[in-house]
């Protein structure tokens, strides 16, 4: 791990990644376990909270389709953040943060578009209209394909690192698009109506299940994102002991 | 000659050109028409074939002109040359291109229904899309070879060779659209164009090896 | 086998480099070429190789059958590049070469061992140093049989251990009957080797 | 710096397939669509300007992968990276990326209007979509500047070049078509697009060359 | 002026590459850094030159004022490439760098004289034998004055007059106060030079 990234050689680089790891392990089936009951609480308010009256029972997709939506987004910043944290501050945990989220964001992102056309097929009577929100949205998940495809085409680890924080701070422009698409542009999508400065205008019988499904979500992202980052760590920790021993066994070979 | 077309689709895939960013590039393309044309559907099905042909055509083209500069940079180009007497160079050419092919286009050509399905394009037309696309777009792989082969040959010729090859693929193009068209907007005809499209293709499947090998015959 | 020039010219971009170069060699021997810069070393080697046209004379390989039957087809091309891509490892650069060349001599890793380069085979070539890129092009001629091996400068950026290991390499190719053009402006330790001095314009 | 701006163009000029391949493909792209909505011109006159402004940004990835490449290749990027203490770096980028446009995109906003005029869009639209392309294209170049300089170690980096700058480019088209439509059809505003579409390049022409430079000062 | 380097580390593709070399080069004199393939000589040059990152230790150029306050600042870089451009004439790419690089000594005409090459100015780069080519780009340090000279196997490819002739360069180099540091492995014929030694990793 220590020569994953150039500066920060000595004590953070080698003592960070270890610290992270002992203490997630004691952290993650706590985290895990949370999450399994929020979303089981949640799921159960979600199915027992009354019908919307236009929308009947399809209403209820709403529960699973914001918290994709919102945590799709809630990556990108989170990535966004430890690409900083790569540029700046150099810490060797930012990149391993970043890449490992990377394609969890892909798959919420994925999952927020497709519960949404399911949704959208009954309410707008087509499973896709290319209007701002959506296509925002669509453009959010071919960027994080982007992003995987470049850390995997650059082979040198600290450049394909420092090279995939550069993009996605660019790229981060799209994430306030996303979220005012609504206002900026005439949208079959409905205008945000929970993440509002003048507090929410959503019947608190349908609030409270959204909230707490989207708390639930939250924490088996970050469930996820814990465990991604352990196996990216492994993963770098086993590459370096290859290297270290390849170089023995050329020393002794020469 | 097999040994050939791995290399290169290993060289495509580490250059971060393989088949999986070549669906992203479609993608990309895909979702940015939208955003100019607006979002009306049926608009949208009605250009959507031209769109996925162009979109082919610029995924072909991006990769195309360093075909043979990159071999002839490195030095490969000469032992290739050289080993004409054992492969023959125009198969050479040919193997090259097939694999440009499988790498930048092939992938195009296997998501371009799901796309088609995106712009909603009626289910026949996705189909004649892709077949146009499968039997099409190689036309344009063996046009762009004999291109980055003279500009291999003549390195300041560049404009020129463009003005020459470029417009070549206008044909297939026109075609292509025409043939997925006709599948879908009745009174025009889909297998008239479509043979049209098979023809070139072949033509250009038999000319385009020769010429690009006879230019890089006579590079420098 | 034998490789006849006779009164060979050459000409770059429409300018005569040389011309009336006239020379034979024989089996098991080699022939230095050797001049100041722009002489015509190169064009020369390209020349044999058949990568240029001649403007005057000819170049022959005979006694090599059909198998050999043009210089081109006999010949090993040792350039200024190396003919390998950044991008692939160094096995894999030299697996395909192999491959593609044919008449297989030896595996990749002996071809490696022989020059001195146990351990890279699973980098990228781009990841080698100067010196350490040129030895696996010179891995390359050893993978491959070829009786006529043509060298452009083969030991730029050689270091002094495996210069001279290529001078072993390049005796051993001698001794089976080989032969050897090379174009270098530094004593390649090869001993019975006829002198082309190439004067040049300048 | 005005001799790495003349030194670039002149290179551009010499080798210089990228203007007018960009150019032809616009071309391309103008022509085909026709094919595919079939003989409709009034249809056609409304989509006009957003096939101009899509054809553009299609044309304009291409050549865009080797904006720094070969100054890399052939050592050159040392040098420019070395004198960063002479001139900044991001500077260094900027003026390239001027170069770039210039030379392979500045050409195809001066064609549009023609190509406009196929597609029979009215007259002052013909002079807004120029106008917004002259002013919009810059972004994209700013922002394909980027995704030239991460890939800069890539040999052969097209398609991931375009896939990786597509989606920052969506911004720009929507924009300028905007304003383009704005110009043409009058309910629509102008003036609000047109600003917004200034604000972006001039936002890219800041932040671009600056993540480049950081990108090429990473690049090794 | 002096170029001070402190137990300096460095290190490739994550790989260290060597570490704790510490040296000083005094106005007026140079440097030799010679050793195997891979051992470290470009990647050392390199980071003197501010084109990597060193693991560890630090680079400093001492005395050079506020115009010359960094390595890459005061340095010339001659690396295996010539940072020419082969569609360009030699004329036009010398004339780009002077501009580019500023502190102009001498004209285009006259650096190329002190090559050797006077007929080549109208010739595109890429017409050039791989000799004159090197010579090309060494012309470029001779125009614009910079007092640190970073070589990478500068002489590879010339023929003996032109490294004669370089060395001539360099001895007047150094006799005007400027330093040199040469990675090679070929002697440049300096004489009161200092030798580092790298013992690379095989
Ligand atoms: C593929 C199609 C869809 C996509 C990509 C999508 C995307 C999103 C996004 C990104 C958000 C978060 C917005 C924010 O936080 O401000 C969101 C929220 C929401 N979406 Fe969708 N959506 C889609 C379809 C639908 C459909 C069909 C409906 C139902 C008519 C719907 C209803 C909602 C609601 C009610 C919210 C919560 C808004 C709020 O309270 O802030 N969405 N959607
Ligand atoms: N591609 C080319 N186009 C036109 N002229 C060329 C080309 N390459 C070389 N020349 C010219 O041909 C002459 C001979 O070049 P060549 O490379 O054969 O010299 P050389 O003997 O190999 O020199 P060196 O010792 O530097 O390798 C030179 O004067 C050069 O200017
Ligand atoms: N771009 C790179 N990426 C990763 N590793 C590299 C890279 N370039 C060189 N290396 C490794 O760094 C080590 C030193 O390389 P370097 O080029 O400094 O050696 P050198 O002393 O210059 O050798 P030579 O005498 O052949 O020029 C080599 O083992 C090489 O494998
Ligand atoms: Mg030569
Ligand atoms: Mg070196």
């Amino acid at each position: 791990m220590s020569d994953t990234t150039k500066k920060p050689s000595g004590v953070m680089a080698l003592a960070n990644p270890t610290r992270f790891l002992s203490l997630s392990d004691a952290l993650l089936p706590w985290l895990g376990g949370l999450a399994v009951l929020l979303l089981a609480l949640g799921f159960y308010m979600a199915f027992t909270a009354p019908e919307d009256y236009q929308q009947g029972i399809t209403v209820r997709i709403m529960y699973i389709h914001v918290p994709f939506a919102w945590l799709s987004m809630f990556c990108y910043t989170l990535m966004s953040i430890s690409a900083l944290g790569t540029l700046i501050w150099k810490h060797p945990l930012a990149d391993v943060s970043l890449k490992s989220a990377a394609p969890i964001g892909a798959t919420f992102t994925a999952l927020a578009l497709l519960t949404g056309s399911i949704w959208g097929k009954p309410m707008w009577g087509t499973w896709w209209v290319w209007d701002a929100r959506l296509t925002s949205v669509f453009v959010l998940f071919l960027m994080y394909l982007g992003i995987i495809a470049l850390t995997r085409a650059l082979d040198d680890q600290s450049r394909a690192a420092r090279a995939a924080a550069i993009l996605t701070l660019v790229g981060f422009i799209n994430i306030p698009i996303i979220k005012f698409s609504v206002e900026w542009w005439n949208t079959l999508h409905q205008p945000a109506s929970v993440l509002r400065l003048d507090g929410p205008t959503i019947h608190p019988s349908m609030l409270w299940p959204l909230l707490v499904c989207a708390l639930g979500f939250t924490l088996l992202f970050s469930t996820l994102h814990i465990m991604a980052m352990r196996t990216e760590i492994w993963r770098r920790r086993v590459t370096t002991m290859r290297k270290l021993s390849a170089r023995k066994a050329e020393g002794a070979a020469s | 000659m097999l040994s050939l077309y791995l290399r290169d689709l290993k060289l495509a895939a580490g250059a971060g050109s393989g088949a999986l960013t070549g669906a992203l590039f479609f993608l990309a393309v895909i979702a940015v028409i939208p955003f100019g044309v607006g979002p009306d559907l049926n608009l949208l099905a009605r250009i959507g074939p031209a769109i996925l042909w162009i979109g082919a055509l610029l995924a072909s083209l991006l990769g195309l002109d360093r075909m043979f500069q990159t071999d002839a940079e490195d030095g490969s180009l000469d032992l290739l040359l050289m080993s004409d007497s054992r492969h023959m160079l125009a198969l050479i050419v040919f193997i090259k291109c097939l694999a440009h092919w499988t790498t930048s286009v092939l992938p195009l050509v296997v998501i371009s229904p799901l796309l088609g399905l995106f712009m909603n394009v009626p289910p026949v037309g996705l189909m004649a899309v892709a077949l146009t696309l499968l039997v099409g777009t190689p036309a344009i792989t063996f046009i762009g070879a004999v291109g980055s082969a003279l500009t291999v040959a003549l390195p300041r010729g560049g404009l020129l060779v463009s003005v020459l090859i470029l417009p070549l693929t206008v044909p297939v193009l026109v075609f292509g659209v025409a043939a997925a068209r006709g599948a879908i907007a009745d009174p025009d005809p889909f297998v008239a164009p479509f043979l049209i499209l098979c023809a070139i293709t072949i033509f250009f499947a038999v000319i385009g090896p020769f010429a690009a090998a006879l230019a890089l015959r006579n590079a420098e | 086998m034998q490789l006849a020039v006779t009164d060979l010219g050459g000409e770059r971009g429409g300018e005569p480099v040389f011309s009336g170069i006239s020379f034979t060699v024989e089996a098991g021997s080699a022939l230095l070429v050797t001049g100041p810069n722009g002489a015509g070393k190169s064009t020369l080697l390209r020349i044999i190789a058949g990568l240029l046209v001649p403007a005057e004379g000819e170049v022959k390989f005979l006694g090599g059958g059909e198998k050999w039957d043009t210089p081109a087809a006999a010949a090993h091309y040792l350039g200024a590049t190396n003919a390998m891509k950044p991008a692939l490892t160094v096995a894999e650069n030299l697996t395909f070469w192999s491959r593609f060349l044919g008449e297989i001599r030896c595996s990749v890793d002996d071809a490696l061992e022989q020059v001195g380069l146990w351990d890279v085979g699973h980098l990228p070539f781009g990841y080698l140093s100067t010196g350490q890129r040129r030895r696996v092009a010179i891995a390359r001629l050893l993978m491959c049989h070829r009786p006529l091996w043509l060298l452009d400068e083969p030991t730029s950026g050689l270091d002094r251990r495996s210069e001279a290991r290529f001078a072993e390499l390049m005796r051993g190719h001698l001794a089976e009957g080989g032969l050897i053009v090379a174009a270098t402006h530094l004593p390649l330790g090869l001993d019975n080797t006829q002198e082309l001095q190439m004067a040049g314009r300048a």
